[in-house]
């Protein structure tokens, strides 16, 4: 459908049974709980917003330095720090309650009994309206690896929080993987109602004067505009292998990044590291989207979603 | 007047080296900051080019509101590729500065003040002694004095501007080749002693490890010390937990807190000096 | 060992057999076949020179475009486009014959067999000192994946490549698995007398204005700095699960960048991408490491290999 | 004089905005190149910043060499990250420069030349014109005709710069604001029928889509014609293999050629106009 520009394109999407104002959504670990960024935009304006992982006890996370920069890139290692489940409900909570937006609560967990726990006490809260299940987290059992590469582990994290919760469940999967799609394809016959990608990729730095790695933690995970052509191909292939919806990320800087994602199949994206870098970084990227949309004359969002056209020429 | 955050595009007025490595620059920005507080920061970026990413934070080292805009000045020190690109900005270039963020120094306490100041630390030390100077009618006279150190005689920052605002400025170089011969923690370490404890207290910027050296010089002594510590920054607005810093819990623990956030100024006891 | 700097370090390595003037190596694909950089550089300083890819029999490669810049990263689908091995052993090896460097031919192949009967092809051709496997190709059997992310696969290539020739074997490990040890301890175990790694990341770039694919081929290899923290992770990782040499690459521009593979465990280093940047790229890192070396008081460069202190502080 | 292949580090002179987007940047260089053929090309970066990584390449649009240095100039039009930065480079500024690189124009042929330029395309067109003339006396008066085309009249470029050298410069815009209205290719079409086959050569440069129209026109025509190449490159020095462009072999096979080394000048009919 074409329009003459002389109305506002619809930008609405939904994410299975979620409705989003526009597919633009905050990624988790980067807009903190939303309120350190109320001076700098206006919180409803957002498509959705993600919520710093939350584990069942609160974490102190690693020591510093836990970030450093790589060629257009950013290597952290925060150590998924943060309050806690209860901690979220009683502080957090009541101030996402005021805004007018899409809030999805990403989880994790060192067992699946715990992700079912955080799940289950998220489940209610009346701000949280779906859930994010982070399972890139490292695994004791398999030493180092994330839960999130054995599509095995992955499953059943996924079956866990399904019992566990009504809301809408997006998981999170990690691109630190030989086939991406084999792990969403499994997630996705164990419940998932949509998956989002890509976590940060695992890297390290090594300070040369000193003969140290740049991170206390020795290793990261890597995020930023460096990752992007491989986000864009794992959301592009993933997008083929399964039939839940799919939330692109990863490297997502300004409204054409986050087109690349659209055009390749992504219902939603989710904008993280840019974030730090301009903290209205996302209405940016709203008001791009929708201009895009004028100038392309097409007056629906959903007209542009998964329109790669790979044919040879 | 109430302090507003903002991301704002700023124009530079001047960039010059004033010492081996060591560029003061002067942006001006729209509207007003109202009163930043010493001990601040922005979180600075180029206007143009992609590389790096991330804003670098800087310490506000002056403020002049004329009307309708904000200049502040960044004194700061070329040590990577942030900096390096820094330095190649020019009058009229744009650029982006985030803030003023964080907590900064307490200033009316003491009738005494001390200013520890590492390198480029001087900065928010340089703003802090000209506003304390400059409301000295409400609190009667302050006498400030400052401990300056630097790697050797051409790279010492500042003195020049501290110097109207202290009562002494005493300097210290690794090398010798100005003023005492050591670290200014030693310089200092050789004073204390002279100090009536109730009455001063001391603001001190600089390198980690020159602020650990002053803690240990200051244990046990009574001095009420605020430190403005530094810590590699993503967002600079409490949001990406990179910049944490260990300090003592009440309850004897130890925990992390934000620098940007809850700092960068802490009261030196509530740092733990053992580790990050 | 420490000098007071008046000698010049010394920068020799060694892979196993083979004796590097130092450990700066040109990595395939990315410096033709030598005679290219001849009028930017003096060849004969290369620690080594790794050949653009050999297959059995001539290849077309890809349709344009070929290459596309992404941030910090060039992502490149040439096809594997080679003269074939016979003509590169009557067509280019008497040019390589008269350097004074160690040459190291690239071979791939689309079977099993192939790589043995190229590997079989290039021994005893006077230029050619050892061989790099790629086993970065996709493989029919598995669709799409390479044959380097199955160490099934892996480990049987470099057996049949092994017994093909008595050439030091490096096998050029693929950075797109889960876990690269895996890899790395397999075709160790199969033979291969050193490792170098790592090869491009599978990524894609969309132009938003056509809903197409950046590249004709549609994904790509990603090289550059924006891969520089990964590769240098996954060197850290396979140097302590091996006991062969491990090669570095990934993002090479300077000699900080190599220092920190060599630092993180690897022999020598393969410079790539930035040989487009700069032609004369390899010198300023080989001069630069030299600097470093005698900045550091360290008369040798072995003595940093390998020193990276992970203690917490 | 024979030509140097050469990494240089060169220094801006000047860098201005000609036409609408469309800049001229005068790069001075250390030593002599020899002489440039027209259609040769070099490898630009900023010689500051990371992004983007990669050198971009131009046609070389005019060479002087004086005594010790050689300035050249390129005409470029903004269209992404690389010339938005080279737009922002100012006098005193230091660029890379790596070239001259590849194949140019076959320069004695013809006692009547056409020219037909598309945009930027005008660059090499400019250097060739100019070059032909002076070679003048050795070879005879030489007739230049040159068609120039582009989107419309605030784009349009080179004009002034090929007039002095041209015995005629024939315009075309898409929106028909100078000229004939529509592609330069239909205006030369309008033309071919009046040129004599075998005296006139055609010498063309600009997008592949014009490029590949005018093949159409002169298909079957016995007009020679060569044709300056673009494609994205990464090297410029044959190494990457990344500047494919498909061409016709002698067996009536397709194969690939590489832009920067046995181009990016090519004879029409070598190219394979049906695919990349
Ligand atoms: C609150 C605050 C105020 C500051 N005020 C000033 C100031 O007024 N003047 C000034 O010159 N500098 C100041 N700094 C430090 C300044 O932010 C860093 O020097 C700058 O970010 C370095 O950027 P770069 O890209 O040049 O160096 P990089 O390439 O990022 O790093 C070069 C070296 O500097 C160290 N470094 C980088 N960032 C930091 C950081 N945030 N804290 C500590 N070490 C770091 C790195 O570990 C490395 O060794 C301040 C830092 C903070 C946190
Ligand atoms: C031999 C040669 C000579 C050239 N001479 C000139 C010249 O004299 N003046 C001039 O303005 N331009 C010239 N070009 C084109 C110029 O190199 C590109 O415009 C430039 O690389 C774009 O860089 P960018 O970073 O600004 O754009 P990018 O962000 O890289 O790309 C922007 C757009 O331009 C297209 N593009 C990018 N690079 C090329 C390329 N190499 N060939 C074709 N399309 C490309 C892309 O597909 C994209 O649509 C020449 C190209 C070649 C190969
Ligand atoms: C500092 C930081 C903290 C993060 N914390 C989390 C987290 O708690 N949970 C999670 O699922 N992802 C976390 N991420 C990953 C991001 O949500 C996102 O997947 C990744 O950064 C890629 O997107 P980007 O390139 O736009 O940043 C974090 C990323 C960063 C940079
Ligand atoms: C244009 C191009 C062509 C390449 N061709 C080959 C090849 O033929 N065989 C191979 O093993 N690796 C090939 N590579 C991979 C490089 O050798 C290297 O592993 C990779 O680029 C990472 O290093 P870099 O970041 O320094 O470029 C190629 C890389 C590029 C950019
Ligand atoms: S810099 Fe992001 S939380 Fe402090
Ligand atoms: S640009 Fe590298 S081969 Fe032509």
């Amino acid at each position: 459908m074409k329009t003459d520009g002389a109305e506002r394109p619809n930008m609405a999407v939904s994410i299975g049974r979620l409705v989003l104002k526009n597919p633009v959504i905050t990624a988790s670990g980067t807009f903190g709980y939303g309120e350190e960024f109320a001076p700098y935009l206006d919180l409803d304006r957002l498509g959705g917003m993600v919520i710093k992982g939350i584990s069942e006890k609160p974490r102190m996370g690693n020591p510093s330095p836990r970030i450093v920069e790589t060629p257009s890139g950013l290597l952290n290692a925060i150590g998924l720090e943060n309050v806690g489940v209860d901690a979220f409900i009683t502080e957090k909570a009541p101030f996402l309650e005021t805004l007018d937006t899409t809030v999805i609560a990403n989880i994790f967990g060192e067992s699946v009994d715990e992700y079912a726990r955080v799940a289950g006490k998220l489940t209610g809260v009346k701000c949280v309206d779906a859930l994010e299940v982070n399972i890139s987290c490292p695994n004791v059992k398999r030493g180092g690896m994330d839960i999130g590469a054995d599509p095995e582990q992955a499953a059943e994290v996924t079956r866990a929080v399904r019992q566990a919760t009504n809301l809408p469940v997006i998981v999170k999967l990690t691109p630190n993987v030989t086939d991406i799609t084999a792990v969403a394809r499994r997630v996705e016959a164990a419940g998932a109602d949509a998956l989002s990608l890509i976590n940060t990729l695992r890297g390290m730095s090594v300070d040369i004067y000193t003969a140290r790695p740049r991170l206390a933690n020795v290793t990261g995970g890597l995020s930023g505009p460096a990752i992007r052509p491989l986000a864009v191909l794992m959301v592009w292939e993933t997008v083929q292998a399964v039939s839940i919806p799919v939330i692109g990320m990863g490297g997502i800087m300004n409204a054409c990044d986050a087109l690349e994602f659209l055009i390749a199949g992504a219902r939603a994206i989710e904008v993280g590291t840019a974030n730090f870098v301009n903290p209205a970084a996302v209405l940016d990227i709203i008001d791009g989207i929708e201009r895009h949309l004028g100038d392309a004359c097409v007056d629906d969002i959903n007209d542009i979603i998964g329109t790669l056209d790979c044919r040879r020429k | 007047m109430e302090q507003t955050q903002k991301r704002e595009t700023g124009i530079v007025r001047s960039n010059r080296e004033t010492a081996r490595g060591h560029y003061v620059i002067e942006v001006e920005l729209p509207g007003l900051f109202g009163v930043v507080c010493p001990g601040q920061f922005v979180m600075f970026r180029p206007g143009t080019g992609e590389t790096p990413l991330l804003s670098r934070p800087f310490s506000v080292c002056s403020q002049t509101e004329t009307g309708e805009t904000t200049r502040i000045e960044l004194l700061y020190r070329v040590v990577g590729a942030g900096t390096a690109r820094m330095a190649l900005l020019r009058q009229g270039d744009t650029v982006n500065v985030l803030g003023p963020l964080g907590r900064g120094f307490d200033m009316d306490e003491g009738r005494r003040v001390i200013l520890v100041a590492g390198g480029v630390g001087v900065a928010p030390l340089i703003f802090y002694a000209g506003l304390r100077r400059a409301r000295e009618e409400d609190s009667g006279r302050v006498r400030i004095v400052a401990y300056v150190g630097a790697a050797d005689e051409e790279s010492i920052v500042g003195v020049e501007r501290l110097e109207p605002h202290c009562d002494e400025v005493k300097i210290a170089t690794d090398d010798g080749s100005r003023g005492f011969r050591g670290t200014v923690t030693e310089l200092f370490r050789n004073d204390v002693k002279y100090y009536e404890k109730k009455a001063v207290v001391v603001r001190a910027c600089g390198p980690r490890a020159m602020l650990s050296a002053l803690a240990d010089v200051l244990d046990g002594q009574g001095i009420a010390c605020q430190v403005s510590m530094e810590e590699r920054m993503a967002c600079g607005i409490g949001a990406c937990l990179g910049c944490a810093v260990k300090v003592r819990l009440g309850d004897g623990s130890v925990g992390y807190r934000r620098v940007c956030k809850e700092g960068p100024v802490f009261d030196m006891e509530d740092i733990d000096w053992h580790e990050n």
